[in-house]
């Protein structure tokens, strides 16, 4: 069973980092975008729509829409298959990236919102306004301070959502006929195999353990005063 | 004027109650707020009233098998020949009904946890948030198949699902609210005029929790539906021939080749409950702040 | 035999506790302190913050138990007193009142705790709010409508509801601008006139306590530095500390 | 609101831009005249793995498959349902209680030694063991019946009274040859290895991931393919993508509406195999239920539409069928008509006007048409004032409730019988007697047993006067009540290998002429 884990893990674990660069890097532009497009008012509320439609949109439309148009349309992106990342690169990316899309439109709109709280509190800080009263620009004056406040709050929801996506990726799996740990948690509860799913569920807590220790270790990277106190 | 002492004077004689402003007029001039609003009301009463609205039967198989949209079939048909614009409209209901149960029992229960843990001593405190922290890092569909593995697929697993999905967001947040009501000096007073702890519940902490609490549920119904689509989805949830967006989502996934809308029609009127959930709920926390 | 005093604390120390049950961290607050409150009597407890008044305060409401010694209330050891019998108006009117009740519900709250009967209530929150100079079309209103002496009113209001043996004022005037400031004093000072209650008067502002307080202790890093009736607080004082109290407060 | 506007507009546009790509249908174009290669690699995308792999002891249809590519039977059956010569050359009948098999000459097990009458007859004596006789015994008559070695190459069978279910049996998956000798040895755990005398035998295994067979250097029958690889895939989109994307060559499907889902992948043959095995409606007619009174079985028969669930449930892919499998050529037709006046008048004088009832039914992955008939029940029960409940439930729970309980833990079941190869194998199915797994639910009707017993031991064709007595019989009473057939759906490209499909199946064999499976050149280019 351990090796079954394993090798399915290997489909996850590409899904997980895949899904989790194309959370980050859209979900921290966005946020930055709406956070400091948020004084005005029209910007605003096209800011709050766009986010509100990231956290709305269900996995299993989203998924069955690029599954029909993959399967349907010459596109370059295949369903059904996953090449080896070693063998074929190409073909496991023209495989893998729609799933990990699918898998990373929640946690774009989860990123897009903490990022814009954390720039909504930096550029709130009295010193921050009078730079702006000034006209001086602010992103580029503050960019390590702003950087600093995103990043904690980032990470920490982007160590939840990983941990999420190890785990959790049963229906984008399924979606994709994918044979990762999702599916096979999902067929060792339809066969009632136990220990199967005690398995999968100690491999997932194991992944969480482990990616919060990373995240602690980069707490520390960021802010040097945490991991201080960590130590002491 | 018998008994005026606590339900002060009759009303002619009352100055217009002030309740919160926000509960008054919910979404002063934000137009995201009217519009999931709108939405909101529209698929509530679509899911509670289809059975009134001339839909059609959603158990009877009247058409051909597995047919897209057409002027007889609004919305197509499923693999039994049955119209599916009914069950889509019964599915609505089905869903948002389900979260809405699944809700109601996490909020209860969380706002229960979250009042004990602010009153509690601290290590019983802390020990709430830790587990608290576990939970809410679980992978919800973990939780899910974890659940329906133990109950058997069906609304319960679902209900269930949701609950422990939703659980550990409104715990934080009743505890939070807990925990900041209760430093402040009307409940010291009330504290040391001798009230016990079911009274300072009752009369300040629970009314003042309030809309954080209904902000939370918003955001909670609305990720509680995602859940029960996920579930159901993958067959766990809400067992044939009731139906729900997700279960009919997963059946039309058979035939995505076929008749594509029987799968994306459901999964864009989730997408849409979804969305009018997560635009009140945005709205009144937008609200919330500006106060 | 003499009455035994209202409150009285005897030999009490506090000290807070932080950190994990590994390293915890005691910070010592009260040590060896000693009070007696006469009944009827009203008490200035002054000094800068972290002396320790609040905590003398929340001692001799029962809000928290000392490390060691005793308090005593009416001579026996402080348990939960009979509903009404204690009361406190506390610092900051934003967070006085309940934003929810009206002041007819928020002033009634102690009656109802007391369990004092229902068809007396309203009269008796009426006629305290005009004790307290507030209309009776104030009953209906929300805090939200209230200034912040208003509100502060209605604090003591609520506090006198029920007629309390002691009640403890926590910086009750600090937060008001002083025009305010001064009517409340009047006010408490009134009002003690009437219902005799014993009472602490907890203040950083040595001259409003002054004016209020029948006798005035002054604490420093809690313990008591200086000590006296009301009247002596006037001419310069001869404790060092005090003396920089009464600089601070203009005198 | 202009970026949200630009969102909404990039949404719409989408369909627009893809209506310039090319529709995957449309791509690929005619192919050239195909001429079979042999050797090289098929792969089969197999619906369920195989998990009970001892003939004798195997119950799952999802084993007997790869027991039949691995294993070879005395007797086969042929496409039109007849029995043919397998590792038996040819038998005689001295009396109509005794047969002869010649065993081949050619026949070897995979790892070299040649087959034995020995095997032949300790293979059956495993099943007919008087302490432990296997369910399979009783189609060849039970422990009564005898099998001796006359010699190397000559088996003979014994039974106590004629047996029209005997010969067509021997073709079952349950009745191949295994080694015996290794077997009694202890050398060979026939529950772990399979070890046959069939076209492949097995390279290795990975649970739930895929088989990988290569052929028996000394089969008999020779496979075209050098190898056949089996990856398991219970989920039937993955299926149709990897026959569309060409991962696997061939997949067979449990669900009638596989070829409207297959119709879009290009170069794809899809045949339709009949089954003789059928779906039934169980009544649970043991204990204190409302389904004691025949009266109420009766009224459910008549109130089921079973032409509606062979139109929506089978996709018009299926048969009505009696008692006796339709798929059977010149089966007994059911007595069963659809009449919901007497379903209702039947009610009403049993005193259950109001009847509401539970049917369970199975969640095998992806299986979807026990739940599609049992809400067509639903559907047509209704009209006659019967409320149905339907329940899915999981495989095991299932089994426990419905097969493994005395009396069953249920109300009914809608489940599919096997009838094999013979027309009235599946007739001991409605005698506790005869098939002990129907204890919980069938009522002990000794006249029943007896007419079944009779239409056995009957001579004549398949429509003998005895075998229609006990249809008729079966039907009225009512306690399982047969449906519609259970047709397999087998597909495989064209452009890249040849097989032949059977058009009618008897043993659960979609891949009964795995040996004629090859890969394919295609011409033109």
């Amino acid at each position: 069973m351990a090796g079954e884990i394993f090798g399915r893990a290997r489909v996850t674990i590409e899904l997980a980092v895949l899904g989790g660069l194309f959370t980050v890097v859209p979900g921290v532009a966005l946020g930055l975008l709406g956070g400091v497009s948020a004084r005005r008012r029209g910007s605003a509320t096209a800011t709050r729509l766009v986010n509100v439609l990231f956290l709305s949109l269900p996995e299993i439309l989203l998924g069955g829409l690029l599954v029909f148009v993959i399967t349907t349309y010459v596109v370059p992106f295949t369903v059904g298959v996953w090449p080896s990342l070693v063998d074929d690169p190409a073909g496991n990316l023209a495989a893998a990236v729609p799933p990990a899309l699918v898998l990373s439109t929640f946690g774009i709109g989860v990123v897009m919102a903490t990022t814009r709280r954390a720039v909504g509190t930096v550029l709130d800080e009295p010193y921050v306004r009078a730079t702006e009263i000034r006209g001086l620009p602010v992103l580029t004056t503050y960019r390590h301070h702003l950087w600093r406040n995103i990043a904690a709050p980032v990470l920490t929801v982007f160590g939840i959502y990983l941990a999420y996506l190890l785990g959790g990726a049963a229906i984008v799996e399924n979606l994709f006929a994918l044979n990762g740990l999702g599916s096979y948690l999902i067929n060792a509860a339809d066969q009632r195999d136990y220990p199967a799913v005690q398995g999968v569920v100690l491999a997932a807590a194991a992944a969480f353990v482990v990616i919060n220790m990373l995240i602690d270790v980069l707490y520390g990277v960021i802010d040097p005063r945490v991991g201080r106190r960590g130590a002491a | 004027m018998t008994d005026s002492s606590t339900t002060g004077a009759p009303a002619a004689a009352r100055p217009a109650r002030s309740a919160p402003r926000s509960l008054r007029i919910p979404f002063r001039g934000d137009p995201l707020g009217w519009l999931g609003l709108l939405l909101l009301v529209l698929l509530v009463g679509v899911g509670i009233l289809h059975p009134l609205l001339p839909l059609g039967d959603p158990l009877a198989s009247v058409g051909p098998r597995v047919a897209g949209p057409s002027a007889r079939f609004l919305l197509g048909t499923d693999e039994l020949g049955r119209s599916l614009l009914p069950r889509v409209a019964s599915a609505i209901g089905v869903t948002i009904v389900l979260s809405a149960i699944a809700v109601l029992v996490a909020t209860v229960v969380g706002v229960a946890i979250g009042c004990c843990a602010a009153y509690a001593s601290r290590r019983v405190d802390q020990l709430i948030t830790r587990v608290t922290d576990v939970l809410f890092s679980f992978p919800t569909i973990l939780i899910a198949v974890l659940v329906s593995v133990v109950l058997g697929p069906g609304r319960p697993a679902a209900i269930v699902a949701i609950v422990a999905v939703t659980l550990p967001t409104m715990i934080r947040v009743a505890r939070a609210e807990a925990l900041r009501i209760v430093e402040l000096d009307f409940v010291t007073s009330a504290e040391v005029a001798g009230a016990r702890l079911g009274w300072i519940v009752r009369r300040h902490l629970l009314p003042n929790m309030r809309e954080a609490v209904i902000v939370q549920c918003t955001y909670s119904i609305s990720l509680g539906m995602l859940v029960e689509g996920g579930i159901s989805f993958l067959g766990l949830g809400v067992q044939a021939p009731d139906t729900s967006l997700g279960a009919l989502v997963g059946a039309g996934r058979l035939y995505l080749t076929v008749a594509p809308s029987y799968l994306l029609i459901p999964g864009f009127v989730l997408g849409l409950a979804v969305l009018a959930f997560n635009l009140v709920g945005d709205s009144l926390r937008a609200q919330r702040r500006e106060q | 035999m003499a009455e035994p005093p209202l409150v009285e604390l005897d030999d009490v120390s506090f000290a807070y506790s932080q950190g994990s049950a590994w390293a915890r961290v005691r910070t010592p607050v009260l040590e060896s302190f000693s009070l007696q409150i006469a009944p009827g009597e009203m008490i200035g407890l002054v000094g800068e913050s972290g002396s320790g008044k609040s905590t003398v305060g929340k001692l001799c409401l029962g809000l928290m138990r000392p490390e060691s010694g005793q308090v005593r209330f009416t001579g026996t050891p402080m348990r939960r007193q009979r509903p009404g019998t204690l009361s406190v108006v506390l610092q900051h009117p934003q967070t006085s009142l309940n934003p929810r009740l009206t002041v007819e519900r928020s002033v009634a709250e102690p009656l109802a705790l007391a369990r004092a009967d229902r068809t007396g209530r309203r009269e008796r929150v009426l006629q305290i709010l005009e004790q307290v100079g507030l209309d009776p079309s104030f009953a209906q209103r929300y805090p939200a409508q209230l200034s912040g002496g208003q509100r502060q009113r209605v604090s003591i209001a609520r506090a006198l509801v029920t007629e309390p043996r002691f009640v403890l004022f926590d910086e009750a005037v600090s937060a008001l601008d002083v025009s305010v400031q001064a009517q409340i004093i009047n006010l408490i000072r009134s009002l003690q006139d009437v219902h005799r209650f014993g009472a602490i008067f907890i203040s950083h502002d040595l001259r409003a306590t002054r004016y209020v307080a029948d006798r005035i202790i002054v604490l420093q890093a809690g313990a008591i530095v200086d000590e006296g009736s009301a009247h002596r607080f006037y001419e310069p004082a001869k404790h060092e500390y005090t003396r920089k109290l009464q600089l601070a407060s203009d005198i | 609101m202009l970026r949200a506007l630009l969102t909404g507009g990039a949404g719409i546009a989408v369909p627009g831009v893809l209506s310039g790509c090319a529709r995957r249908a449309e791509v690929g174009g005619g192919i050239g005249p195909a001429t079979a290669v042999p050797g090289g690699t098929v792969i089969w995308g197999k619906s369920a793995e195989a998990i009970a792999l001892d003939p004798p002891k195997s119950n799952l249809g999802s084993s007997w498959d790869l027991i039949q590519v691995i294993y070879d039977p005395l007797v086969e059956l042929d496409d039109n349902l007849n029995v043919v010569p397998a590792l038996a050359q040819s038998w005689q009948t001295p009396s109509p209680t005794e047969y002869v098999f010649s065993l081949r000459p050619d026949a070897v097990f995979s790892h070299g030694r040649p087959l034995t009458a020995d095997d032949v007859v300790e293979t059956f004596r495993r099943h007919l063991d008087p302490e432990n006789p296997t369910s399979f015994a009783s189609f060849i008559g039970g422990p009564s019946t005898t099998v001796s070695k006359l010699d190397d190459r000559t088996v003979r069978f014994r039974l106590a009274a004629p047996s029209r279910t005997f010969l067509s049996a021997l073709s079952a998956a349950s009745a191949v040859i295994l080694p015996m000798k290794e077997i009694d040895a202890g050398g060979l755990d026939p529950t772990t290895e399979m070890l046959g005398t069939g076209p492949f035998l097995v390279q290795s295994h990975e649970q739930d991931q895929r088989w990988v067979l290569v052929r028996n250097p000394h089969a008999w029958r020779s496979p075209a393919a050098d190898r056949l690889v089996i990856p398991i895939m219970p989920d039937v989109n993955s299926r149709i993508a990897a026959l569309g994307n060409g991962s696997i060559d061939i997949a067979d499907f449990d669900q009638p509406d596989a070829p409207l889902l297959l119709s879009s992948i290009p170069n794809l043959a899809v045949r339709v195999q009949q089954c003789t095995d059928f779906f039934v409606l169980t009544l649970n007619a043991c204990g204190a239920t409302p389904f004691a009174d025949p009266r109420v079985r009766q009224a459910i028969a008549c109130g089921i539409d079973r032409e509606k669930i062979r139109r929506v449930a089978l996709a018009d892919a299926g048969e009505v069928t009696g008692v006796v499998s339709a798929a059977f050529p010149g089966a007994i037709p059911s007595s069963l008509r659809r009449d919901p006046d007497r379903a209702r008048s039947l009610l009403a004088e049993a005193g259950h006007p109001n009847l509401r009832f539970e049917i369970i039914y199975g969640a095998t992955a992806g299986d979807t048409v026990g739940g599609a008939i049992t809400q067509i029940i639903q559907q047509s029960l209704a009209e006659i004032g019967v409320t149905v409940v339907a329940t899915q439930l999981e495989e095991g729970v299932l089994n426990q409730r419905a097969w493994v309980s005395v009396p069953a833990q249920m109300d009914a079941t809608v489940t599919y019988y096997a009838a094999f190869g013979g027309p009235l194998m599946a007739m001991r199915n409605w005698s506790p007697q005869l098939a002990p797994f129907a204890v919980g639910f069938q009522q002990k009707d000794p006249h029943l047993t007896e007419l079944i017993t009779q239409a056995w031991q009957a001579e004549g064709g398949v429509v003998t006067e005895a075998a229609r007595r006990a249809a008729e019989a079966i039907e009225q009473q009512a306690n399982t009540i047969p449906l519609v057939t259970k047709p397999v759906v087998v597909a495989y490209r064209s452009d890249r290998v040849t097989a032949k499909i059977s058009g009618l199946d008897g043993n659960v064999d979609p891949m009964r002429h795995v040996e004629a499976l090859s890969r394919t050149h295609v011409g033109g280019r």
